[in-house]
């Protein structure tokens, strides 16, 4: 097995954990107050869901990418590449609207422990998504020379397990009201 | 593919030929100096947290006197030296002098490899734990002091700083660590990935040296265990400086959150130091016994079922902490049944000098020091697991005894053990035999004068991290101060024969004896290198033959077989 | 062991210790085997001339056998040990008993405050005896105790009952206890608790029905307000 | 590359997948009932986990050992929950209780009665 898809996995290993951490924390409290359930009905499942729709078709173009990969053709891979970029850039001016609009209404981090874990939860995921996406823009500018075709399979299993981990994370923060 | 990306990268590397200090000692990619980087520093972290117990001992054995080169030990001071001390003892001298540098420096000798698959993240491992520990080290000098809340770090004590006065102390503190796990995780990839995948032709699961597979599992416990205090980290941090509530109970937060979080990584964690040690104690008893490793494959289950059992535990930290009674039958149960894998694991070491044929060198003694005042820590702790023992003894000075009898087998007696053991090939030349056995005279006997008085201590209800105990009636007795001064002279004896060894370090280094390859006789592939191996090891990576342990196969003329001879 | 250096003053306190001297017989015998094996095992087979070391793999069943049968017995002593600790646990921390009196134990940065019933027998009452760093207790008596942080995590220990408990903020948490004997020890706070954690001693006072009863009537609310209403009484 | 190419399943095929399971969770809160939106919402999550994992990450061209070691993280946060929830997730348990929370969830229920009417 290559050594890049081992480390990788290692490294998605090592997340699973400190987002198991946060999640877990979480949904012992979601699961001990009741009353959360007012403040998450503030929360707003079609960013949400529209944020969920993103994320997917950008990490089609990974699988695209990936492919072209493999056959050896960089300039394609490269621009499958920069679609992913575009959606994780999507992704994180969406969220930036949405906590903007939170925060003008009144929901902070620190209004109540709801609102502390679902920016810390929320917050955290973003910022993978933003080293997901310097990540992905170096490998793309590598893959347009032909260089190191092999890191767009590794940056691919990256960006599934950021997917990944919002898949639980919108229905957690957005439809479990 | 990965062979020959590593294999490329590195050669990169070769083709500067003669290259600059900087870029051959300060900021090398080559696992040995990277090694040697993180051992060095644990060193010098090791000399500070020292010092520290040294100010601490002074104020506990004639309280309020003026301590010689630290002066006056004030309640503040008390409370952020323990804390300090208990943090750099286990972060930053045990991880990286046990697990990180013997780590790095040994995984890819012994597998037969040219260096790390990954020689720049080995680099940057080390750059951010450098890191880690500057800010450690300016978190002490900072408005307020150093974080005086214990290791253990419990909010809302660590959260506020109302309660514990040292605001930017206690988030310098948190930095520190959680960058320090950053450094390990990254390094803790490394060390796995290069021993799967990068071994020397030949070399199957049951051909790895024992230290090489502890430290892979305890790589691979630190990575899965270390996440949700991680996580912690970043709530705890949020707690302190933006004013969330997640540890808050009057918030709708709560306190006992953050205990499960830090010992769901911070039992895990003593297994994570305490298995490089035990690698490198089979190691070093099988050399100097001439003997084969008595039932390899028992010794690999034994580690797999205390990594597994490691991680249901950890709530024996917290018998007493307000958890719901009910759990602590539980992890009483769990507890319990950790001790027979470990128990195991001694009783085959112990196996193993059967038959042999024992020269007591100076690393063959560590090593079975190691051993004998490990059982110690190890019987001790079966008062702390069991449930209903543990509500007398928690928090006093029979727990302070106890792990300072697993940790400093682990992380001082396994380091002279192995820096004793592969002194030769890290540095070329042989340690002087006479000053090590006087450094390991006068570093043992001391050890047990230190802490026998703080298990009987502890016994007569001694509580930890108080400054002077002339406040309670019933622990200011005659007897009871003349064990707290005979503990700390023993440690005072024991700090001054550490001189011993930084003069036989330094004067090995200049004066030593020639080591050649391979002066212990040894098996395992690092003694077929160079001492010390040139950049990229071997001119000719070795090929695998046999086991690491065959020592006095029948038949043959020499008492070892390496494992790179051909049959 | 522990009676040596403290002696036993709670009904508890006996199956505390004799849980610890049990595990101390059970572990200690181990522990000397090991060693005094591991010590003859360095002095007979040290190097000698002429002598080969043994090759032995360890991998044969009547090889392993030295380490399956000591493996057993330390899987019996820990069933045994974990039989026992559960019970001692069960008793002193999970079952408890109907109270006669309870109290209220309310730690804060750095003192502890203490909340006795008065002569009306219950707390929470404008009747409570109120007092910092000193408990005040019957002997034979079964005290509930209610455990309260105002801070941080404190925690509540009485050595000489064999009592542990952490005052968590946030938290009531209820335990129980019964002295056997009379006297003064001491209570300390386990948990580090900040810059005065050292400086956080307090005394639980042992006493007699009748010396507790009298302790009573000097510091009760209401008996001082009878005493005080006296006087003009008899005038 | 690697040795052996790998399996590419037909990636648009699963991306409609996805979106459909996106669809029908979006649906289920939709519903209002409760219960139906916990089941389609988190049963949707793992299943869109597993088909990413599966036909995306390629988990299982990966050595034996990394889906164990998934398995097992997993497993472990699982054993965490279990491990901490007695406590922290709970308002009271034996011998103990979190005034405050109680408080909380009183005042929950009495402004939820309140809405009721």
């Amino acid at each position: 097995m290559p050594t890049g898809r081992l480390a990788v996995w290692m490294v998605v290993v090592s997340e699973i954990v400190v987002f198991g951490g946060v999640l877990a924390s979480y949904i012992m409290h979601r699961l001990a107050h009741d009353a959360w359930s007012v403040q998450a009905a503030h929360t707003n499942m079609w960013i949400g869901a529209f944020n969920t729709f993103v994320l997917l078709t950008s990490s089609l173009f990974v699988a695209f990418a990936h492919k072209a990969a493999e056959e050896g053709d960089g300039v394609k891979a490269s621009n499958f590449l920069w679609m992913t970029v575009a959606g994780g850039t999507t992704f994180v001016i969406v969220k930036a609207l949405e906590w903007t609009s939170e925060i003008t209404a009144g929901y902070t981090i620190t209004s109540s422990t709801f609102w502390s874990f679902y920016y810390t939860a929320a917050g955290l995921h973003a910022l993978h998504v933003i080293a997901g996406v310097v990540i992905l823009m170096i490998i793309a500018m590598q893959a347009r020379k032909q260089m190191e075709l092999h890191r767009v399979e590794l940056i691919g299993i990256y960006w599934y397990f950021v997917e990944i981990v919002w898949f639980f994370l919108f229905p957690l923060l957005y439809i479990a009201k | 593919m990965a062979e020959t990306l590593t294999a490329a990268s590195s050669h990169g590397e070769h083709a500067h030929g003669e290259m600059s200090f900087w870029s051959k000692y300060v900021f090398s990619t080559d696992h040995k100096v990277v090694g040697l980087q993180y051992m060095f520093t644990g060193i010098f972290m090791g000399l500070i947290g020292g010092f520290m117990a040294y100010a601490f001992r002074m104020q506990l054995a004639f309280p309020g006197v003026e301590v010689p080169g630290y002066g006056l030990v004030s309640p503040v001071d008390y409370n952020a030296l323990v804390t300090n001390h208990g943090t750099i003892m286990i972060f930053w001298v045990a991880m990286p002098v046990l697990v990180a540098a013997f780590g790095n420096y040994l995984i890819p000798l012994m597998v037969g490899a040219d260096d790390m698959v990954f020689p720049r993240l080995n680099r940057l491992s080390y750059q951010v734990f450098l890191l880690s520990a500057i800010v450690l080290i300016c978190s002490f000098f900072v408005e307020g002091g150093g974080f005086g809340g214990a290791w253990t770090a419990y909010p809302p004590l660590s959260a506020q700083s109302q309660y514990n006065l040292t605001p930017l102390g206690s988030s310098l503190w948190l930095v520190a660590v959680g960058l320090e796990f950053v450094a390990f995780l990254i390094g803790g990839i490394n060390f796995i990935t290069t021993a799967m995948n990068s071994r020397a032709p030949g070399m199957k699961a049951y051909d790895i040296p024992m230290i090489v597979w502890m430290i892979v599992v305890a790589s691979i416990m630190f990575m899965a265990s270390v996440g949700p205090l991680l996580a912690g980290a970043v709530m705890l941090f949020m707690d302190q400086n933006i004013g969330t509530a997640f540890f808050d109970p009057d918030r709708g937060g709560d306190p006992i959150l953050w205990q499960h979080l830090f010992w769901f990584f911070g039992h895990p964690e003593v297994y994570v130091v305490l298995l490089p040690a035990t690698g490198l104690v089979a190691d070093i008893i099988t050399v100097f016994s001439r003997k084969k490793l008595f039932a390899y494959r028992t010794v690999l289950y034994t580690v797999f079922a205390t990594g597994v059992l490691s991680f249901t535990v950890w709530a024996h930290h917290q018998f007493v902490a307000g958890i719901d009674p009910r759990m602590a039958h539980v992890f009483t149960v769990t507890t319990l049944l950790i001790s027979i894998p470990i128990a195991e694991m001694m009783f085959v070491y112990i196996a193993t000098l059967y038959g042999g044929s024992i020269t007591l060198t100076t690393p063959m003694l560590w090593a079975l020091a190691f051993i004998a005042e490990f059982l110690i820590g190890g019987v001790t702790g079966v008062f702390l697991g069991a449930s209903g023992a543990d509500i007398y003894f928690h928090d006093t000075y029979f727990v302070l005894a106890h792990f300072h009898y697993t940790f400093f087998p682990i992380a001082i007696i396994g380091f002279y053990a192995g820096i004793s053991f592969w002194f030769p090939k890290m540095f070329g030349k042989m340690m002087n035999e006479t000053l090590g056995k006087i450094h390991f005279w006068g570093t043992v006997i001391p050890f047990n004068l230190i802490f026998i008085p703080l298990f009987v201590l502890g016994a007569s209800g001694q509580h930890r991290r108080i400054y002077d105990f002339s406040h309670f009636p019933n622990l200011s007795a005659p007897w009871q101060q003349d064990l707290r001064i005979l503990a700390t002279s023993a440690l005072l004896v024991m700090l001054a024969f550490q001189s011993v060894f930084l003069v036989n370090f330094v004067w090995s280094l200049w004066k030593g004896r020639k080591a050649g390859k391979n002066p212990w006789k040894s098996n395992t592939l690092e003694w077929t290198a160079e001492s010390p191996p040139p950049h990229g090891n071997w001119s000719e990576l070795p090929t695998v033959y046999r086991g690491p342990y065959e020592y006095g196969v029948p038949g043959r003329d020499s008492d070892y077989w390496p494992q790179n001879e051909p049959n | 062991m522990i009676e040596r250096y403290l002696p036993a003053a709670s009904t508890y306190a006996g199956e505390v210790d004799f849980l610890i001297n049990l595990i101390l017989v059970l572990v200690g015998s181990c522990f000397i085997v090991c060693e005094v094996v591991f010590f003859w095992l360095i002095f007979r087979f040290r190097k000698k001339e002429g002598v080969a070391p043994e090759y032995i793999t360890g991998e044969l069943k009547s090889h392993k056998r030295w380490i399956t049968i000591p493996h057993m017995v330390v899987l019996v002593f820990d069933v045994i040990i974990v039989v026992f600790a559960i019970k001692v646990w069960y008793d002193v921390k999970q079952d408890l008993p109907p109270a006669d009196h309870t109290v209220r134990v309310v730690a804060q940065q750095w003192a502890w405050t203490f909340a006795h019933p008065g002569l009306d027998g219950a707390i929470d009452t404008a009747d409570d005896i109120i007092t910092v760093d000193e408990l005040h207790v019957k002997v034979g008596s079964l005290y509930h105790f209610r455990l309260e942080s105002r801070d941080v995590i404190h925690s509540f220990s009485v050595p000489v009952f064999r009592l542990k408990q952490d005052a968590i903020p946030g938290r009531v948490i209820t335990g129980w206890f019964e002295a056997t004997m009379t006297g003064t020890w001491d209570i300390q706070c386990t948990e580090i608790c900040g810059i005065g954690h050292g400086l956080m001693p307090a005394r639980i006072v042992i006493e007699t029905p009748e010396q507790h009863a009298a302790w009573m009537a000097q510091k009760s609310p209401l008996s001082i307000a009878a005493v005080t209403a006296a006087p003009s009484a008899e005038e | 590359m690697s040795e052996e190419h790998m399996h590419h399943p037909n990636y648009l095929k699963i991306w409609a997948m996805l979106v459909g399971l996106l669809v029908v969770s979006v649906a289920g809160a939709m519903v209002g009932i409760r219960v139906v939106t916990l089941i389609t919402a988190f049963g949707v999550a793992c299943v869109q986990a597993y088909l990413v994992a599966k036909n995306c990450m390629h988990i299982g061209a990966a050595r034996r050992f990394v889906p164990y070691l998934v398995a097992t993280a997993l497993v472990l946060m699982l054993l965490f929950f279990s491990g901490a929830a007695p406590d922290v997730m709970k308002p009271a348990g034996v011998n103990w209780v979190k005034p405050a929370w109680q408080e909380a969830a009183v005042e929950h229920d009495v402004s939820l009665h309140e809405a009721r009417h």
